[in-house]
């Protein structure tokens, strides 16, 4: 066994320590991972000591997909040659991330065999990590799991595994199915997925009100979030209840001089006065009164293109492009995905190589990229109109005729709806 | 003419001491003021902190004024008032007096040589003002026609104090906007590239400073008829104006070309929200001369919208802020096109990267 | 007489209008500007028909000096021969526009003699304009106007005229001697006014709070506004005064809400409870309450640089370089003349031709700029601290260093100062 | 190794279905929650609309779990819980139990056998996680061990909800940032430019896509010793690391470069103000594995000024808007330097263009 001291100093404190779950694979002597764990140990301790990693890429799949396996050789197999493959297989978890312990125990059964026996629940995409896989073993693992019911995630310029929150499944906030949402579309460019074509990767995720709790417009290219288009409800007991609770200077000072537009005020007799049409949706007055505070009824999802991190010109968090669409009936759904089907084709035909959608809006303009995708402008997708002269607006009035024309459409839809 | 036989040296002075035309109660008191109220739309009272009163009745001109006009508001000052004015920011006329009964006295007397009385707080002000037609060399159209115009419309604004917070609005008879940023702004939006009279360029153009101007780099040197001219790429020109100044061959101006766009939000003040530039609102207006009715009704329903829906101390910017630009456009009743997204330096910094939305 | 049936219809409405003063200039027939004036009333008559300006530039000035005088020529001259040369004089007014009726009428007895009878009170960058003059007579109106004590104000690529708010003349908010301020520094620079030799135009401007009533962020490249450094004086029965005349919902929704960084909290007693270490110094409740609420004892100004309009990379506001600077003391205005002459020595020495401060700030980048001017980063300079890690921070130990002894020196200096 | 006789072909399932794994009271809700308290720390009373009752506890991981970590947790869902779990977001898991008396119980198993529970709230949750030099081949640092040393220091937070709202906080070992945004965000920064291994460049790096890389075009294709490799202007470069990843040859990682900085403020949320970037706080922090303790005090004194100062519901980021960012830089005792004026495409808009002040 590898002297490991650096190491061992991680395993003092009260936090789990995940040196000491790695003794415990290189410990299972009975395990075929042992010897792995071992060198990994070794390897990881050299780094500790060199201050470097000592990983370098290469090219493993599995048969008749592109992607979704991370290879890793070492470069240190000499000293280290029970690890000198490494390779994670990126599996897509159960939407929301639901687990029976069966399931759980199953993929540890798989991982026992062919792997290392480290997994990592999750990845910041949202994949399990089987972290720790042999170039051999790859296909066997990937094999069991897939007749599991498990797939492999993304990685390479694909289409990327997906997240959603815990939602509709236990939480109050949720305005859309975010389960539906989430299998629905991925599982619709599963192509794109297992055979990297695109021009760089693409992710989505999806959260159910603008709380955000899988970091969507920072993190993904298409993010989809839960809002809804009517007046909050509320539960006037409930407001006057946390008013004696807390106090009415900490209940304006918290709830009214907190909210980002001024939509609120606190009646002299602590009831609450919304004015809907200047609330933006943020979520916080609900947050702090979860009992009293609900979203409207007229619910779906807002959408935005174009988030993620800084490689080459800085962070870019997402766009709003569509402020809402409804999503309820199955046709709603496949209209959601005839959208994402859109986005997918038009980065694919105009994306430079390596940039991603949201690189691509900024160097051909909004107006342009919205033309391309076929979506009307709308107020909501800036903060505010053009500051800047400097354009040329000769077509102004054609376009504001087509705004006319679109708004009477609308309106005529809306009655003919109704 | 004769040249002068000893040219006269200038006494450089710089800017005069204005001790000796301030109000002896303003000198008095200099520093010293405590606080102040609106008695009515067009009169403040300053408090000092000894106790003592002024009061000033403020009044709109026309900016542009013949010496006719001055010397009526002189012989009102010296009537009524106590010899001393000073004019605003805004080209308003400040008299000030040291009791409160001469203050109606005053008033009927400017209403009745025909100068408004008004323009403080929460009131429409004078509309901020350049030159147009009448003296500059580049214009696009006649400020003080366009201001005359929308301040006949207003009229009843400035002589009240009904609106939810000061409005200032400006105009600029070019792209270069001499005058401002404004609540809202009227300027002339060229809408097509210049077009260039080639014989004159090569007479009267320095080229590589015209090339220089442009902010996009449109204009190249190019031989036209075998005379050195300049061209323009029209793909990339944004149909500033910037290149005229320099050039007056590129011709920017024409009935085609030269239009009128309204803008909204503009604030200088550091009052509850920073400053902030004006935002488009309608484009391609006509330059209706010589009253601009277009363009009125465009400023009047703005203006309106604002009146009947803002809070109290909203600006024009702060109230859209709150209610949102897909309200604003709703209320108001123009169109949203893709000339109103951003598109210059800086533009991904608008563009709304959050879920905060307005239905 | 020139017929002007457009023009005429600009003196129909209630407001005062600028042709009926021109053609009362016309009439004037026993004056020397008379015809002048027809011609004028026709070339502009002509310009409402054609909707074009006939003016062109070219150079006039009086001996001695480059600038101040706006020179114009008519294109056509042919038709309208009287107001061939239209010059416009740009004189300084006495700073706040503080007039005796003896001065104006002064005024107007040169501008009889000598010009066309026409004055704008004021120009957008605070020159009283004295406008349409011929080349002959401008020597002689300036050299009039020069003996009553007034002096060209800037033109061209110069310093030019400043503006400042009334102030303490008749303003309770005003934090600083606006008069001095202007006085000593425009005064201090004379030369750089009237003989054009900077790279482009410069501009001052002086409000005495951040209300401020002279736009200077946004239309000075060097912007001096009062502000204060301790807390704000609150007068807690005006207060409650307030609220009983306005009612506890509407101060709450119009001065506690409305406060940008939720500074300020009504208690349940009705007095304010204000965070100064939140305030911001924006002006608002001061504005709202203003016998309840003044400005500390702990007075100054703050300095912005760079504002301009939008040629070329668009308009720019004035950005806070000096948070805070003492302007009491003769040396204290010493200091800011000094400061302001680092200034225009750094913009002569290294903005390009045509070059505002602003865009030159931007060219080179902020640390560059303050590096050159000597003044120390300050977080007030920024909205927040970079976002971007794309930076080469290999001297930022040393660079903090530097930040700790100087408020160590900042720390004694206060010492000893006390 | 044998080829396989007949390659198996996958089963695209893609996603699977949740439903079966899921609590069969979420299920039986799905969609029909009405509101949610927390008890203690740690602990989440949800409630639907029909009265059912769904009691969540929740507990600290190490995410990158060996077998015996995940065994184990299956063994407390099946003894204490009922055979269900999730994660979340930030890998700490969930067990779901339909009445109350199970909390307690569950509490305890989790606590004995060494998983913190807590996470909740307005605590400190677990910290979102990297690669580092577990596996990544490109790292500066280790995430796995930045966690736990910060972790260790703050699990006091984690188990309690003493802070003013939810903290969350990120890490990342290289600057491609695959850990986002936080409120605190502890991120290697390269400070020195690349040294090229000339020998290697030409064997294994495709040249275009490196220049093509660089985002302020810093890399020019160059002879070195006769053989094609790369140079780097080094005036120009911005220390990004990203053009280390197309090739190797460009060591970006080296003692004197490979340092960390501080962040904060970063927001993903929302809730009352719109998402926002961190900020930077703190550079050229050593990488001082195994424990990088000067990391984990710089992370303290943040983590503390916010909790001593911040209001309810204030995320870091709002807290230091309202205190103002002179004042934060005191309350910390950390250096404001010429790095934190922002210098990247759009800084401009990053500046104070206001009076706004603080002090
Ligand atoms: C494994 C993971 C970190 C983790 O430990 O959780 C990870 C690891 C890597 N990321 Fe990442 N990224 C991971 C989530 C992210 C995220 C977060 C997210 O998806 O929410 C981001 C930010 C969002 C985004 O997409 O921008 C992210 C932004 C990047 C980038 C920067 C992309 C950009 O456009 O700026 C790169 C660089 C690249 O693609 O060339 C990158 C590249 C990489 C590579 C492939 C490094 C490389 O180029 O060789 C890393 C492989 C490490 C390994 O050995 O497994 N990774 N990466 C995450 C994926 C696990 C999973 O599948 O669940
Ligand atoms: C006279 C004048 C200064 C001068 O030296 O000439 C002036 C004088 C006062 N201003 Fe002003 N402001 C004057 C131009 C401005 C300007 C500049 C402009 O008009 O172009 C601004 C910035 C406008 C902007 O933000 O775009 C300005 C923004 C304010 C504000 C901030 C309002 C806000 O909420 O944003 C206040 C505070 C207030 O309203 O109580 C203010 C307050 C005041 C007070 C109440 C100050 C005082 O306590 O005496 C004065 C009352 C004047 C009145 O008529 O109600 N003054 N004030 C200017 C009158 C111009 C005019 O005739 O309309
Ligand atoms: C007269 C005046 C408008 C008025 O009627 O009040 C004016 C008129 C002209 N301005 Fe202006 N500007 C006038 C105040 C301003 C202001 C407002 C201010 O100073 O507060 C600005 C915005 C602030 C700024 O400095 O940016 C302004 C921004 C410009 C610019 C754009 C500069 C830029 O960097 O973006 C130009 C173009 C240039 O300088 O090349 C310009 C150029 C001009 C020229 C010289 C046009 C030209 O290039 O030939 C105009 C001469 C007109 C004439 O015949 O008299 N004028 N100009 C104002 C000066 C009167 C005075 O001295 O009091
Ligand atoms: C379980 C989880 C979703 C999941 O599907 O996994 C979740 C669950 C809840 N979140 Fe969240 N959030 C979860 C990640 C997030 C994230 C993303 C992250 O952690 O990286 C965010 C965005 C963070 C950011 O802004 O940077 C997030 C921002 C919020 C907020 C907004 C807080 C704010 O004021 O900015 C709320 C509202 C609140 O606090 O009441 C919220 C509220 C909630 C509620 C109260 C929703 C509900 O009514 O049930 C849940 C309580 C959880 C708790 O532990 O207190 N959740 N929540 C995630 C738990 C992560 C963890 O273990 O820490
Ligand atoms: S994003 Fe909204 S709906 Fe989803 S878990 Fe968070 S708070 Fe609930
Ligand atoms: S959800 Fe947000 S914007 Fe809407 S009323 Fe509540 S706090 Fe205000
Ligand atoms: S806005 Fe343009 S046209 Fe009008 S005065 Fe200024 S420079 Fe001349
Ligand atoms: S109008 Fe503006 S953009 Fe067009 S060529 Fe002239 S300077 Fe360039
Ligand atoms: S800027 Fe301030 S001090 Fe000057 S007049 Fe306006 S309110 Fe008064
Ligand atoms: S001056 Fe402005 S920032 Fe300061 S307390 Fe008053 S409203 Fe708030
Ligand atoms: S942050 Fe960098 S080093 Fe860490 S996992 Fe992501 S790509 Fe690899
Ligand atoms: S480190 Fe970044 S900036 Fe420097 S050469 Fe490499 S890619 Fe370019």
């Amino acid at each position: 066994k590898h002297a490991t001291p650096l190491l061992d100093e991680l395993e003092t404190g009260p936090w789990p320590s995940f040196v000491t779950g790695l003794k415990r694979l290189r410990d299972a002597e009975d395990r075929p991972f042992a010897p792995m764990m071992n060198d990994l140990l070794g390897q990881l301790e050299h780094s500790y000591e060199e201050r470097k990693g000592f990983w370098k890429g290469g090219t493993v799949s599995v048969f008749g997909y592109g992607g979704g396996v991370i290879p890793r050789f070492s470069e240190v197999a000499d000293q280290f040659p029970a690890s000198k493959e490494f390779h994670t297989l990126r599996i897509q978890p159960p939407a929301g991330y639901h687990y029976t312990t069966e399931l759980l125990r199953q993929m540890c059964d798989v991982w026992e065999k062919h792997g290392s026996g480290l997994i990592a629940f999750h990845g910041q995409s949202g994949d399990i990590m089987f972290q720790g896989c042999s170039t051999e073993n790859t296909q066997k693992a990937f094999d069991e799991f897939n007749e599991m019911g498990l797939d492999l995630g993304g990685a390479g310029p694909a289409l990327r595994t997906s997240m959603s929150c815990v939602g509709h499944a236990r939480c109050e906030k949720s305005c859309y199915d975010e389960v539906k949402a989430h299998r629905t579309v991925i599982n619709s460019f599963l192509d794109e997925m297992h055979r990297p074509a695109l021009p760089y990767k693409f992710k989505f995720k999806f959260s159910g009100c603008p709380n955000d709790c899988v970091n969507a417009i920072h993190r993904s290219d298409f993010a989809v979030l839960g809002t809804w288009r009517d007046a909050m409800k509320v539960n006037q007991d409930e407001v006057k209840a946390y008013v004696v609770a807390h106090g009415r200077k900490y209940t304006i000072d918290s709830v009214i001089a907190m909210c980002p537009t001024r939509a609120l005020s606190l009646n002299d007799d602590d009831t609450l006065d919304v004015d809907n049409k200047s609330c933006v949706r943020c979520m916080h007055c609900l947050n702090v009164m979860p009992k009293a505070l609900h979203p409207g009824d007229d619910r779906g999802v807002s959408i935005l293109l174009g988030g993620k991190r800084s490689l080459k010109v800085g962070d870019l968090m997402g766009t709003m492009i569509i402020p809402f669409m409804k999503l309820e009936t199955d046709e709603e759904f496949d209209a959601l995905v005839e959208f994402a089907r859109k986005l997918i084709d038009f980065f694919a035909e105009n994306a430079l190589e390596h940039e991603r959608i949201g690189e691509c809006m900024d160097r051909i303009g909004l107006p342009a990229f919205l033309e391309a995708i076929g979506v009307a402008p709308d107020p909501n997708m800036v903060n505010h109109p053009r500051t800047s002269s400097y354009v040329r607006t000769d077509d102004f009035t054609a376009e504001a005729e087509k705004y006319f024309e679109r708004k009477a459409r609308e309106a005529d839809l809306t009655v003919a709806g109704d | 003419m004769n040249a002068p036989a000893q040219p006269r040296r200038p006494i450089e002075s710089g800017v005069p001491d204005p001790f000796p035309f301030m109000h002896p109660l303003m000198k008095k008191n200099y520093g010293n003021w405590d606080w102040h109220d609106r008695p009515r739309p067009g009169v403040l009272r300053h408090v000092a902190r000894n106790g003592d009163e002024i009061w000033t009745v403020k009044a709109g001109t026309q900016r542009q004024m013949d010496v006719f006009s001055v010397r009526k508001l002189c012989e009102i000052a010296d009537t009524f008032a106590e010899g001393y004015v000073r004019f605003t920011t805004r080209s308003n006329i400040e008299f000030m007096v040291s009791t409160q009964d001469k203050v109606e006295p005053l008033i009927d007397a400017l209403t009745s040589a025909g100068f408004p009385v008004g323009g403080t707080g929460n009131s429409v002000s004078m509309i901020s003002h350049t030159q147009g037609w009448l003296h500059c060399d580049i214009p696009g159209t006649d400020a003080s026609g366009v201001v005359k115009s929308l301040m006949d419309m207003m009229y009843d604004e400035f002589i009240k104090e009904e609106m939810p917070n000061r409005v200032k609005i400006t105009t600029s008879c070019c792209q270069i906007n001499c005058g401002g940023q404004g609540d809202i702004s009227i300027n002339v939006q060229y809408t097509k590239p210049p077009k260039i009279n080639h014989d004159l360029v090569s007479k009267i153009c320095e080229r590589p400073a015209v090339v220089a101007r442009c902010p996009v780099a449109a204009i190249r040197p190019a031989m036209v008829n075998g005379k050195p001219s300049l061209e323009v790429d029209e793909q990339k020109c944004v149909c500033c104006g910037a290149c005229y100044p320099p050039c007056p061959p590129m011709q920017i101006n024409g009935a085609d070309s030269t239009k009128i766009a309204v803008w909204v939000g503009g604030k200088h003040s550091n009052a509850r929200s920073k400053p902030s530039f004006h935002k488009l609102v309608v484009a391609n207006l006509p330059n209706n001369a010589p009253r601009w009715p277009e363009v009125a009704e465009v400023v009047r329903k703005i203006l309106y919208a604002y009146k009947d829906n803002a809070k109290d101390w909203e600006r024009m910017g702060e109230w859209i802020e709150r209610i949102g630009w897909p309200r604003f456009f709703e209320l108001t009743g123009f169109a949203f096109t893709k000339h109103h997204l951003d598109t210059w330096t800086g533009s991904r910094k608008t563009m709304n990267m959050s879920a905060h939305v307005h239905f």
